[in-house]
């Protein structure tokens, strides 16, 4: 496949987050987006500003039994449990194919322990073709027992803190929403040394079934995405934009330009889109087309001017 | 694998909760028997996810898909009119190997338990069409449960019906005369197996397969919100070594959704 | 209006909390049925198991200017800034007609202050045929510089210690879903001395209209209800039901007899229905009667027999 | 108030977005001039809320509405075909006092601005049928957007049109004609003015009003998520002393939606 050239890409589109330069500011979400490849029958790689792999561990993982989906009213709720080949077979099976296009890799990267997370850095640094770091965090401690670092300010700057020092490319950490406190988390996250912040994960959630009596996820408790979740998100990304400098990626429920545009003004940079890949597989590179449509319309010359413009004058009456 | 934006030609009620939908495509896709969709009508917001359907027929430029609503997201299928669009990814997933019954010469049984036979019916008629000496099992709970039944005797191969309550064929699940042939047909090419219909049928026909020593190819569903590969939410747990390592769980839209069934942990 | 007579309801419905006899554990949510008594047109209040108040503080409260709504996928947002006529004017004016109904009555009651919770309580203990308290302690603390009471266990535990001293009819602990650790947070509600829990509260969200780059509530910040939040309230009645043995009344996207269900499966032994009273005036009624027909269904003798019923073991193979 | 299942007797395009639907109701329902109802598609399942509408027309058993389409709630009313079913909670609000115009003589004058013309069409033949002397102003963006003029014509009163781009009527604001006919009418009995439409309108048209000392009432909108009472979300804010202690923020959906112009804080 040919790739999309400089002169087919709109210059007005480009950002930079955490030091990377992305053509345009859409992303798929880690999860979302397999390794990137399985679009490849669908659209050029090259058309999108990222991509965020399927979250990657130092050895390969089984995940959790079936049913690990199951849908709810504009949302799903999945418990993957995280399976995936392992880091060193990323490397060897899709990053050479991945350098094929002229896209950003970002490998998400997890573990349940600090040491898991410095084991997998160290693996990717080798990898020729990765742009930069996304740190999953919403994973049981296991040293913990069973408490989410990313629900915990100090166990999450840990973590980032342990990333920093071996990482040869830049960091960004992704929030967990399951927290009261957004702006505290990114401050800790922020002065951990976190070169930008992702956010939201999923919230976690709970089916059950009325007729078996049995949870609809084989897990029990399962993460809740879609479009069910963008105000929590949008929110989120609002107030984190209101307590830290560096660059943020909104994330939650984004399925078309219109969203994306919601979270810069709310003061993303750029955005990943997730489960909106399942139901409209084209979904991202609609956006990309979506967004120069919207600054076509609006004369506004560039995404990043949309970044935390937020109006928080009175509205007007009458509304 | 397409993206693309089917025009309804029919949408028909075949029987209570049972329907036959033709959507013509903007352009020719080459289907091969067994394969999917992933479908939603469009502009549709809720429910979110498409629902796979097995691709029933595929002409040049047209599919057909034999649906049984469960919930909302089949429902929303049955209230799109002629004219109207529906969104279709496709084809997706594998398909069945035949070489055991084309090349080999071996007799195919496709045992099809209620709306699993659109996933055995391009089988069908694409082994007819080789000149297979072809058999098809057919069980329902119900004489309404036996979708397209017409189009499967329309093939000219002998076909078995069975139902749970014997409103149609045979009373008794489909197993039990596709047990009696094998012991009566057991000769030296043997059968080859295809099986499409609710888990504990197919992990029966496995069984049985098995016993005689017959090969057994088996088509499975299972949740799965994108049919292309990126959720992995569609697995399956297979026996250790039937695939390469290191996975346990397999994906049933990209790995299948036909499997030998001996690969399956039942 | 005539009202249900006993004879007219189905037994099997019955449940108590907190000390308090509820006809059946179907219940308006606070905020989605103003005092009640506008639903008296649309279907007689006696057949409801309870109602659940507007949030009343000592003195009338104008709330916030409009718009104070916005749709959302499955959803809404929220910010009416709990414009209430006063607890005084409550018992004046709407208390004496609800006593026509055989329904209960729980008073949802809000402050700022510890002082305001108590000030409240003092006034409601006068009122005649007030069956009981619903705390809602998802406001900003005043004193604490605006921190949420309901998002610092030890914040809500000290409003609760102080209501349950004054208060003279049973307490019911309102919780906020916005925190990490619901657990946590409900043991210190159990041990401050609520008679029950009930949750959940709205989640905090945000809209932005792209085209003006306004917040599309004025508040800014709304509270996210309806459908897109029931996992979320189902997992987390389901992770309080593992936490304390006082009862739990579950809140958040019920429509339906089969919403209510889930919600007792996950361990609630009531339930309110908030958002979808709007949509669905009939909502609640349609509920009670959804709940005999699922009983007769499922041959289950009473729906007390469902609470906390959830099947963990593996589900069967094939799905 | 009712909350009935209203079967489709027609609902057709007027003009690009504008539609006229009618709902045959299972039992009659009175309705007043200016009240609104609350409406959404059968087992529609998104978006979640009702839409609100002015009751164009109602006769014992069957009510209108004409709607402008600006999301999808409205966009899955279009989709609603004839014999399929509503969800209306009706008769909702308050009514226009209209005491002045048929017990003093006074004339009614009704400003209507776009789509907020069906509010006013039930007082216009009200007024009418009752001899009183009516004059109604009709603006539109453009001759697209004067939905029902043809009706409000047919009423036999005279009607002024004004459109911002000239392609009816008179170019220009509807606001022009009212004031140029104030001035020419001032009599003794003075007029009664009647306004829906957009906002900035019905404030001009308020100002207007208090300038020459006619009386005014306005129909106001507002987000409603239920329209009966109990989501305080649809409020107004209100001058001091035009309600009752203690709010300043008026439901539009309990209070209203008809408001006298001078209560509103514009
Ligand atoms: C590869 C593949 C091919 C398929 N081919 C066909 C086909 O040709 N014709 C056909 O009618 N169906 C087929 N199915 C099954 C079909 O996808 C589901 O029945 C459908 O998604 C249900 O959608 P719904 O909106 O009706 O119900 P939903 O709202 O999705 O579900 C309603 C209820 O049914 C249950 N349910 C959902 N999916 C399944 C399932 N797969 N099996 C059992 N219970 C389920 C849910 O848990 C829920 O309780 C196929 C599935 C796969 C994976
Ligand atoms: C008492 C009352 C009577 C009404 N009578 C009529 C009527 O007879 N005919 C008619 O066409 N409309 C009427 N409306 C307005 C109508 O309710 C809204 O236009 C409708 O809810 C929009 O629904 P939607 O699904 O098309 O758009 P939505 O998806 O709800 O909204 C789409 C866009 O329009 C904006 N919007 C939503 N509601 C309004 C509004 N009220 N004013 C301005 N912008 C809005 C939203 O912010 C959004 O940007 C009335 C409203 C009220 C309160
Ligand atoms: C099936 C699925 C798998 C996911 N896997 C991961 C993962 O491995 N690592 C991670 O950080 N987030 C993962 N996520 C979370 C998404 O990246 C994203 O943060 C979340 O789904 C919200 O965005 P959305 O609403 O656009 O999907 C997953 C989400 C889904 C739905
Ligand atoms: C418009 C609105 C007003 C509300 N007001 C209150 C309130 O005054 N006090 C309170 O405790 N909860 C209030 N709530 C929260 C609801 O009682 C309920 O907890 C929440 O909406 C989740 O339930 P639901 O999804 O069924 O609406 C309000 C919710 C809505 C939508
Ligand atoms: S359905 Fe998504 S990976 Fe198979
Ligand atoms: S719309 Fe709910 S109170 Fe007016």
């Amino acid at each position: 496949m040919v790739s999309a050239t400089e002169s087919s890409r709109d210059p007005r589109l480009a950002v930079e987050v955490a030091g990377i330069r992305f053509h345009n500011p859409i992303l798929t979400a880690s999860g979302c987006c397999g390794y990137g490849l399985e679009f490849e029958p669908l659209f050029d790689l090259s058309r999108i500003g990222g991509i965020c792999t399927k979250g990657l561990s130092a050895k390969p993982l089984q995940g959790n039994p079936p049913p690990r989906i199951q849908e709810t009213p504009a949302g799903m709720l999945n418990a993957i449990g995280l399976q995936n080949i392992g880091a060193r077979a990323f490397m060897e099976q899709k990053l050479p194919r991945l350098r094929d296009y002229d896209v950003r890799v970002l490998t998400n990267v997890f573990g349940y322990t600090v040491d898991d997370y410095v084991e997998a850095i160290h693996m990717l640094n080798d990898g020729d073709g990765i742009d930069g770091y996304e740190l999953n965090i919403s994973c049981p401690n296991v040293k913990e027992g069973g408490l989410i670092i990313g629900n915990d300010p100090r166990a999450a700057a840990e973590v980032t803190e342990a990333v920093k020092r071996v990482a040869k490319r830049p960091v960004i950490v992704k929030l967990s929403p399951n927290i009261s406190d957004v702006a505290g988390m990114a401050r800790a996250l922020e002065s951990a040394g976190a070169d930008a912040l992702s956010l939201i994960n999923t919230l976690v959630g709970v089916s059950i079934d009325i007729h078996t009596r049995r949870p609809r996820i084989a897990n029990v408790t399962g993460g809740l995405s879609g479009p069910a979740i963008r105000p929590v998100a949008v929110r989120m990304v609002w107030q984190a934009a209101g307590a830290v400098k560096i660059p943020l990626v909104g994330i939650g429920g984004i399925a078309t330009a219109e969203d994306a545009v919601e979270f810069l003004i709310a003061g993303a940079t750029a955005v990943q889109i997730g489960t909106a890949s399942f139901y409209d597989p084209l979904a991202t590179v609609k956006a990309v087309d979506g967004l120069s449509a919207y600054l076509d319309k609006t004369g506004v010359a560039s995404v990043s001017e949309l970044t935390g413009s937020i109006d928080l004058s009175p509205p007007p009456r009458g509304h | 694998m397409k993206d693309l934006v089917g025009t309804v030609e029919f949408n028909r009620q075949l029987a209570p909760r049972y329907f036959h939908i033709r959507l013509r495509l903007p352009e020719a896709v080459g289907v091969l028997s067994g394969q999917f969709a992933m479908l939603r009508p469009q502009g549709l917001v809720e429910p979110i996810l498409r629902r796979a359907l097995a691709i029933h027929r595929a002409d040049a430029d047209a599919v057909e898909f034999i649906y049984l609503v469960l919930g909302r997201g089949l429902e929303a299928l049955t209230r799109v009119r002629e004219g109207e669009n529906v969104d279709v990814l496709l084809p997706l997933g594998n398909t069945y190997p035949t070489d055991a019954v084309t090349l080999e010469g071996r007799r195919a049984l496709l045992v099809a338990g209620g709306v699993g036979s659109p996933a055995l019916f391009m089988l069908a008629g694409d082994l007819v069409a080789k000149g297979a000496d072809v058999r098809v099992y057919f069980g329902g709970r119900t004489k309404f449960d036996l979708p397209a039944l017409d189009e499967f005797e329309a093939l000219g191969c002998p076909v078995t019906v069975t139902t749970d309550d014997g409103s149609a064929g045979e009373r008794g699940f489909v197993t039990a005369p596709l047990e009696r042939d094998l012991v009566a047909d057991a000769g030296p090419n043997g059968s080859v197996i295809y099986t499409c219909g609710p888990w504990p049928m197919m992990a029966r026909v496995g069984a049985i397969a098995a016993e005689r020593g017959a090969r057994c190819f088996v088509s499975l569903e299972a949740s799965m919100a994108c049919g292309f590969g990126i959720c992995v939410a569609c697995v399956v747990e297979v026996c250790e070594g039937s695939f390469a390592p290191p996975f346990k769980y397999q994906k049933v839209c990209t790995e299948g959704p036909v499997f030998p069934a001996e690969a399956i942990v039942w």
